[in-house]
């Protein structure tokens, strides 16, 4: 059964899960007010990286992942990467879960076990690894709308509470905050864009991979700015850096007419449709990525196992509300460039001399 | 297959969670806190809350007000234990006023600010209050003679845009922001308890002013209008002023229509001065005499409305930085904002450079609109 | 036993004897005994012609089925008054009658005993003549038929007043008076073992892409089952995703609505005996399209239509949401809502949750009762039921009065989108279900799943949501909003992909 | 606690192979393999919930401290 994402449904499923979980979180707050600054400089600097992943992307093209991925670096090799990419996706779906059930049992369920919550979002996850990309592309492609719309809706309401002058004065403290803001933001969401490299199946055109790539992230960078820097001017710096859910905190305190509050409601439905979105791609480049180092062509009967365990995982992982938010939050982890920057280099180095050595015989 | 396997799972996954619903409540089984208030005791703090007891059945039902108050070392703890005389659940997401009596405003926020910004069920959009001359539980115990009860009392005190000549409402978020900013200090509004035919009432009128987080003193009434204009905020309401118009002085009665208000910091020499601009956009209301199609006798009402402005602004000036050396007003955010150059070499000792602080004041006063009248009723004989 | 054994036997002489014999004497007994045998409504009317040499003929036929007096009138009058030539026999003397004795417009021959009994059950007059070997079939189908009325489930202010009947012929004539172009094509299938249902697959020529046409022809002759009663037969054989409760084939009772879809490149089937088409393939956003969108003043339509996406939304989920609101969130109601709910709930014995599942049930069952019910009772019956059990039962606090509104806020909009009122039962339940357990949050994996099982249901090879995934503005005309006539240049795109074009020249959108 | 988690996932398994279509015996194994593995890895985090995450590139992460002494 071959998939096949139409490119406008593609680019959806790219910001969305760009969107994802990222968005409760304060993002960029090493930066202070100067976020939005960060936010430019980040899409700059990962610009390239993802124009590199849309060229991974694309060599794969017509191919189906397993074969794509060995074409482009031969068997045993490829099987290495796909079990290394397979292990970092399993571990950033289960910080996701994790994120995901923290984020409820702070604002909402305080009673209800983390394991109650993670079980249901879970088994969701589930079905939706195996209905497979393009049964979530077509999903993402009309949440996409529920969430801009309600996005712009909600910032329009609060445009009385913004304080622009919250933004100055502009990098009071010099570059450096403004820098390790981006590379907060590049490393938490921008640039776990490489696992969508991972699951999302056919694209119309090889072409193709390149508007989607970019265009989604080019969206999605767009969207955290506004939000990031709507939260902020609506806080002020301090609560801003300091609070969990700044996006949160800024929305509860709409307030029109006595009638429109409480609206941070709609913050929780955005965030678990991106988290649930992202939580699935990264399960199902996770899947897909054993499945190929097993030398299985399908993924699906993997999923349960692989799957199940993202809940032991989150707590393995994260211990408490604090850690989830200093992982969420902290400025490049060591795995993160690896995985992120510097192994997707030397792969399109590798692939690009394997192609070229191809044509030339 | 695949889907009947889905719903399977789904079904043990329902068996699971109906062996217990861990958040489940009933709405009967809560007791919603409208209103509450902190007062010091010797044990630590007395919390006092106003809750909403409902009378009647089916469709008529009614809520009236009942008080309570616990103790405890920490208002947590003392909002913890609140449920044991409430007997049932106390529900706080919904409570609209927050009391902070002067004893404990003097001893400092933190202890009842600390709760309320961590606590999940504490609104940031809560109006926070202090209290003067009375405690909270005075307060809260008192009889507003038409609302059904003191939190509601002053909430519609708050709505109610006209009353706002006499206080600057704050919200939480909007104090503690405050608070934690650099370059601006704090006020709360002030609750006083008035003699109304033999009733006391709590009235909201006046502020407190903050340096850090203690109460360090009061702006009566008509200081708090004059700190709401250059706070920016949207006057409304009235205010009377003695004018002299062609020799004669007699009271005239204006309103506030609009008002901008622009600060800004001016280097010169090294020195920081803070030029204020003040716009407003005046009616007047009654004016016995005063014939103001006659242009000469506008500008001169204008002027002394003018100079009497500014001449409070100066007392209200003096008084902050002098007095209680608190930069309610904000200056060091403006100068940080417009000036972070200037503002980083002044920001470790802002206190005395607030001392020193000197402004350029100026008022222009505009009457815009006169009434249904374009002279004065004048009676002949 | 003996019956099982006379059946049995039965089958083994049909199986020996499948042709007439040339002797009308042994024909009719041979009917009479094995395939016609206890029938009571057949009836065997013997005859003879005149001329130099009469002949023994008979006309079969079934009560009832066939028209009398067309027959007496076209074929046994003729027959008997005729003189055919002495030396006829055989064929010639079948062809003699056929040109020039029986005066029916369609006549057809046959020699298999089975094809005769079943032509004789269908209605027709068959006509055995002493040494043929063959049978006449003269096509008098005459029974008592519903007249083409305005269809009960489907009304209309603006729009045609017709529906379909039960009648195959008159339905397919209904849908080809709108398309009258050589291009609409038609196909008759019998389906069902015993039944032999006539369905007719209907399309258009140059919109429809084949693969789907054969697709449908394919399934439906695959479908064994001894009778088809009913068009839901047929749709719950045939469509995709079986175990989905949202249907993936429409049914409509308006050849109005049938030939808009035929236009747009979909493929209808009709069914005789049922006044319901199917059209195929069926998406999410028809449920929410009623034909008189297209009648109407396109800001009209798209605002009901947007209405009607709301309704669908609040008929599923205002119970959940109560539900969420009361039992986990009373913090996101304003406060003196929350307070006047707490105070209307005080003295209620059930949780809020059997609250709402007791109140769903309750309206069901009034529903349930007032559609079954004859006409003129079952609506007193379901308002005094409503009215009487509503109040009282808030007045002796049995149930809150918010209930009562969240019910009836529930039971009103499900009725807007009527075609998924079923779907509407089953996600409100598990939405209640789920936000009973873990409140909002529980709701929205609700939401999320159904979306997701959306996703992945296909109709035809079409996706379920196919319109509304296009993120075009070309793509979603026709979803949340209708886009007038002049905008609408081309058909869907999965669906009239063989020729999109529809409106030849976009003349009106350069005028306005 | 444990046990439920066992019985759980074996539930799982048995659900899932029932249901599912036939599949070659390598795939099968593959996933009682996994699901065992999953299994193990649930029971250790719910009797040990303190148990270490390896971290393989710790090492680097140190070196790395070092040599940029900025620190982050």
């Amino acid at each position: 059964m071959k998939e096949h994402v139409p490119d406008r449904q593609g680019i959806a499923f790219v910001a969305l899960f760009i969107l994802g979980n990222s968005i409760i979180y304060g993002l960029a707050w090493r930066a202070g007010r100067d976020l939005w600054l960060s936010f430019l400089v980040a899409t700059g600097l990962s610009f390239p990286l993802i124009l590199l992943y849309s060229r991974l992307h694309s060599l794969m093209h017509g191919q189906v992942f397993s074969e794509g991925m060995e074409s482009l670096f031969g068997k045993w090799p490829s099987r290495i990467i796909a079990l290394l990419y397979s292990g970092y996706a399993w571990r950033l779906g289960s910080y996701v879960v994790s994120d995901v059930t923290n984020f409820i049992q702070a604002v909402s369920l305080r009673d209800t076990p983390q394991f109650a919550t993670a079980l249901g979002f879970v088994l969701l996850v589930l079905w939706a690894v195996k209905e497979g990309a393009e049964t979530l592309a077509r999903w993402s492609s009309v949440m996409i709308v529920v969430v801009g719309f309600v996005l712009v809706f909600t910032l329009l309401l609060a445009t009385g509470q913004v304080d622009l002058d919250e933004f100055l004065p502009v990098m009071y403290d010099g570059f450096g905050p403004v820098l390790l803001g981006a590379l907060q933001i590049m490393d938490f969401p921008f640039l776990e864009t490489i696992l969508v490299v991972g699951s999302i199946g056919a694209l119309s055109r090889q072409k193709a991979s390149y508007t989607v790539f970019l265009t989604g992230f080019v969206l999605a960078a767009f969207f955290l700015m506004l939000v990031a820097s709507f939260s902020l001017a609506v806080l002020g710096t301090e609560k801003y850096t300091t609070s969990y859910y700044p996006i949160f905190m800024a929305t509860a305190r709409i307030d029109v007419a006595e009638f429109l509050t409480r609206l941070e409601l709609v913050v929780g439905v955005i965030f678990a449709l991106g988290g649930f979105l992202k939580m699935a791609v990264c399960l199902l480049a996770a899947c897909k990525g054993l499945a190929h180092t097993l030398g299985f062509s399908d993924y699906r009967f993997l999923a349960t196992p692989l799957v199940l365990s993202v809940i032991p995982g989150a707590r393995w992982l994260v211990k408490s509300s604090m850690e989830i938010e200093r992982s969420a939050t902290k400025v490049f982890g060591i795995s993160d460039v690896l995985f992120q920057v510097v192994l997707p280099i030397c792969l399109w180095i590798v692939a690009e001399i394997r192609i070229s050595r191809h044509s030339e015989d | 297959m695949r889907r009947r396997l889905i719903q399977i799972l789904m079904l043990c996954l329902l068996a699971l969670f109906t062996t217990g619903c861990w958040d489940y409540t009933e709405l009967e089984l809560l007791d919603f806190v409208i209103g509450a208030g902190v007062d010091a005791d010797e044990a630590g703090i007395v919390l006092v809350t106003e809750m909403a007891k409902t009378t009647g059945v089916g469709q008529e039902t009614e809520f009236e007000p009942v008080v309570l108050s616990t103790k405890a070392r920490t208002l947590s703890g003392a909002a913890h234990s609140l449920s044991v005389p409430a007997g049932m659940e106390a529900f706080w997401p919904h409570t609209q006023v927050f009391l902070v009596s002067e004893e404990v405003a003097r001893e400092g926020m933190m202890a009842v600010l600390e709760h309320i910004l961590r606590a999940w069920d504490l609104r940031s959009t809560m109006n926070l209050f202090v209290t003067k001359g009375c405690t909270a539980e005075e307060v809260l115990k008192s009889k507003p003679p038409l609302a059904a009860g003191v939190s509601q009392h002053l909430s519609s005190t708050v709505r109610l845009g006209d009353m706002r000549a006499a206080f600057v409402p704050q919200q939480v978020w909007q104090f503690s922001g405050d608070l934690a900013a650099l370059g601006i200090a704090a006020t709360l509004p002030v609750v006083q308890l008035v003699h109304v035919t033999g009733n006391l009432v709590p009235v909201v009128r006046g502020a407190g002013v903050f340096k850090k987080d203690r109460l360090v003193g009061w702006l009566d009434a008509e200081q708090t209008q004059i700190f709401g204009l250059l706070k920016g905020e949207e006057q409304r309401g009235l205010f009377v002023m003695d004018t002299t118009v062609e020799g004669e002085t007699f009271p005239i009665t204006y309103e506030f229509v609009h008002n901008v208000v622009e600060i800004k910091p001016r280097i010169s020499d090294g020195n920081v001065r803070m030029q204020i601009k003040l716009e407003l956009k005046l009616g007047v209301v009654a004016a016995e005499k005063a014939n103001f199609l006659d242009r000469a006798v506008t500008n001169t009402v204008q002027e002394q409305l003018n100079r009497a402005f500014a001449r409070r602004i100066r007392e209200l000036l003096w008084l902050v930085q002098e007095e209680y050396n608190s930069d309610i007003i904000g200056f060091g955010q403006v100068l940080m904002r417009k000036e972070p150059k200037v503002w980083r070499s002044h920001a470790d000792d802002w206190d005395t450079h607030l001392r020193k602080l000197a402004a350029d004041i100026e008022v222009d006063c505009r009457i815009i609109f006169t009434g249904l009248r374009a002279e004065p009723f004048a009676v002949r004989n | 036993m003996s019956f099982w054994k006379r059946w049995k036997e039965k089958k083994a002489a049909g199986k020996q004897r499948e042709h007439l014999s040339t002797s009308l004497e042994s024909n009719i007994r041979w009917l009479r005994s094995n395939l016609l045998a206890d029938d009571a409504t057949i009836v065997y009317r013997l005859l003879r012609t005149k001329g130099p040499r009469p002949r023994d003929c008979a006309l079969v036929y079934a009560n009832n089925m066939a028209k009398h007096d067309f027959l007496s009138e076209h074929v046994v009058a003729p027959l008997m008054s005729s003189a055919p030539p002495k030396e006829l026999h055989g064929q010639g003397l079948l062809d003699y009658f056929m040109q020039e004795a029986i005066s029916s417009d369609s006549m057809d021959t046959s020699s298999s005993y089975k094809e005769l009994a079943e032509a004789v059950v269908r209605g027709t007059g068959v006509v055995l003549v002493d040494g043929c070997g063959i049978g006449l079939m003269v096509d008098a189908q005459g029974f008592e038929k519903r007249s083409v009325s305005e269809p009960q489930s489907e009304t209309v202010v603006r729009g045609p007043r017709q529906g379909f009947t039960e009648d195959l012929g008159v339905n397919v004539s209904l849908v080809r008076r709108k398309i009258t172009s050589p291009n609409l094509k038609m196909k008759y299938l019998y389906v069902g073992e015993q039944t032999r249902t006539k369905t007719a697959v209907m399309y258009l020529e140059s919109v429809a892409k084949p693969d789907l046409v054969d697709e449908v022809i394919q399934r439906i002759e695959q479908i064994e089952m001894d009778g088809i009663l009913e068009s839901g037969y047929i749709e719950e054989l045939i469509k995709d995703s079986p175990r989905s409760p949202f249907p993936t084939i429409g049914h409509t009772e308006r050849p109005d609505t049938v030939a808009g879809k035929i236009l747009e490149g979909r493929v209808a089937v009709l069914v005789d005996g049922t006044p319901f088409a199917l059209t195929m393939p069926y998406l999410l956003v028809e449920a929410f399209q009623a034909n008189e969108d297209y009648y109407r003043h396109w800001v009209l339509a798209s605002f009901h239509r947007l209405v009607r996406y709301i309704s669908f939304f609040l008929t599923t989920s205002t119970p959940g949401l109560y539900l969420a609101l009361v039992s986990h969130h009373p913090q996101l109601l304003p406060m003196n809502l929350a307070i006047s709910i707490a105070a209307a709930r005080k003295n209620v014995p059930f949780p809020a949750m059997v609250e709402v599942v007791i109140m769903g049930l309750v309206f069901e069952i009034l529903r349930e009762g007032g559609v079954r019910l004859p006409r003129s009772v079952g609506q007193a019956i379901s308002i005094v039921g409503a009215i009487v059990l509503g109040d009282a039962a808030v007045g002796a606090s049995l149930v809150s009065a918010p209930m009562i509104i969240v019910v009836g806020l529930t039971g009103v909009a499900g009725f807007v989108v009527s075609q998924f009122n079923d779907v509407a039962v089953v996600v409100r339940l598990g939405l209640v279900v789920l936000a009973g357990l873990l409140g909002f949050y529980g709701f929205l994996l609700g939401g999320m799943g159904l979306m997701l099982h959306l996703a992945s249901i296909k109709s035809f090879g079409v996706p379920y949501l196919s319109s509304l995934t296009s993120l075009s503005v070309q793509g979603s005309q026709d979803t949340l909003l209708r886009s007038p006539w002049w905008k609408m240049q081309m058909r869907p795109r999965h669906i009239g992909a063989k020729n999109r074009q529809r409106v030849q020249s976009p003349s009106r959108s350069r005028r306005s | 606690m444990a046990i439920l988690v066992i019985l759980g996932f074996a539930l799982v398994g048995t659900v899932e192979l029932v249901l599912s279509p036939r599949r070659p015996w390598k795939e099968v194994a593959a996933y009682l393999v996994l699901l065992a593995v999953a299994a193990a890895f649930s029971v250790m985090v719910t009797l040990n919930p303190d148990l270490p995450v390896p971290q393989p590139l710790g090492l680097l992460f140190d070196w790395l401290k070092e040599i940029w002494q900025g620190g982050l």
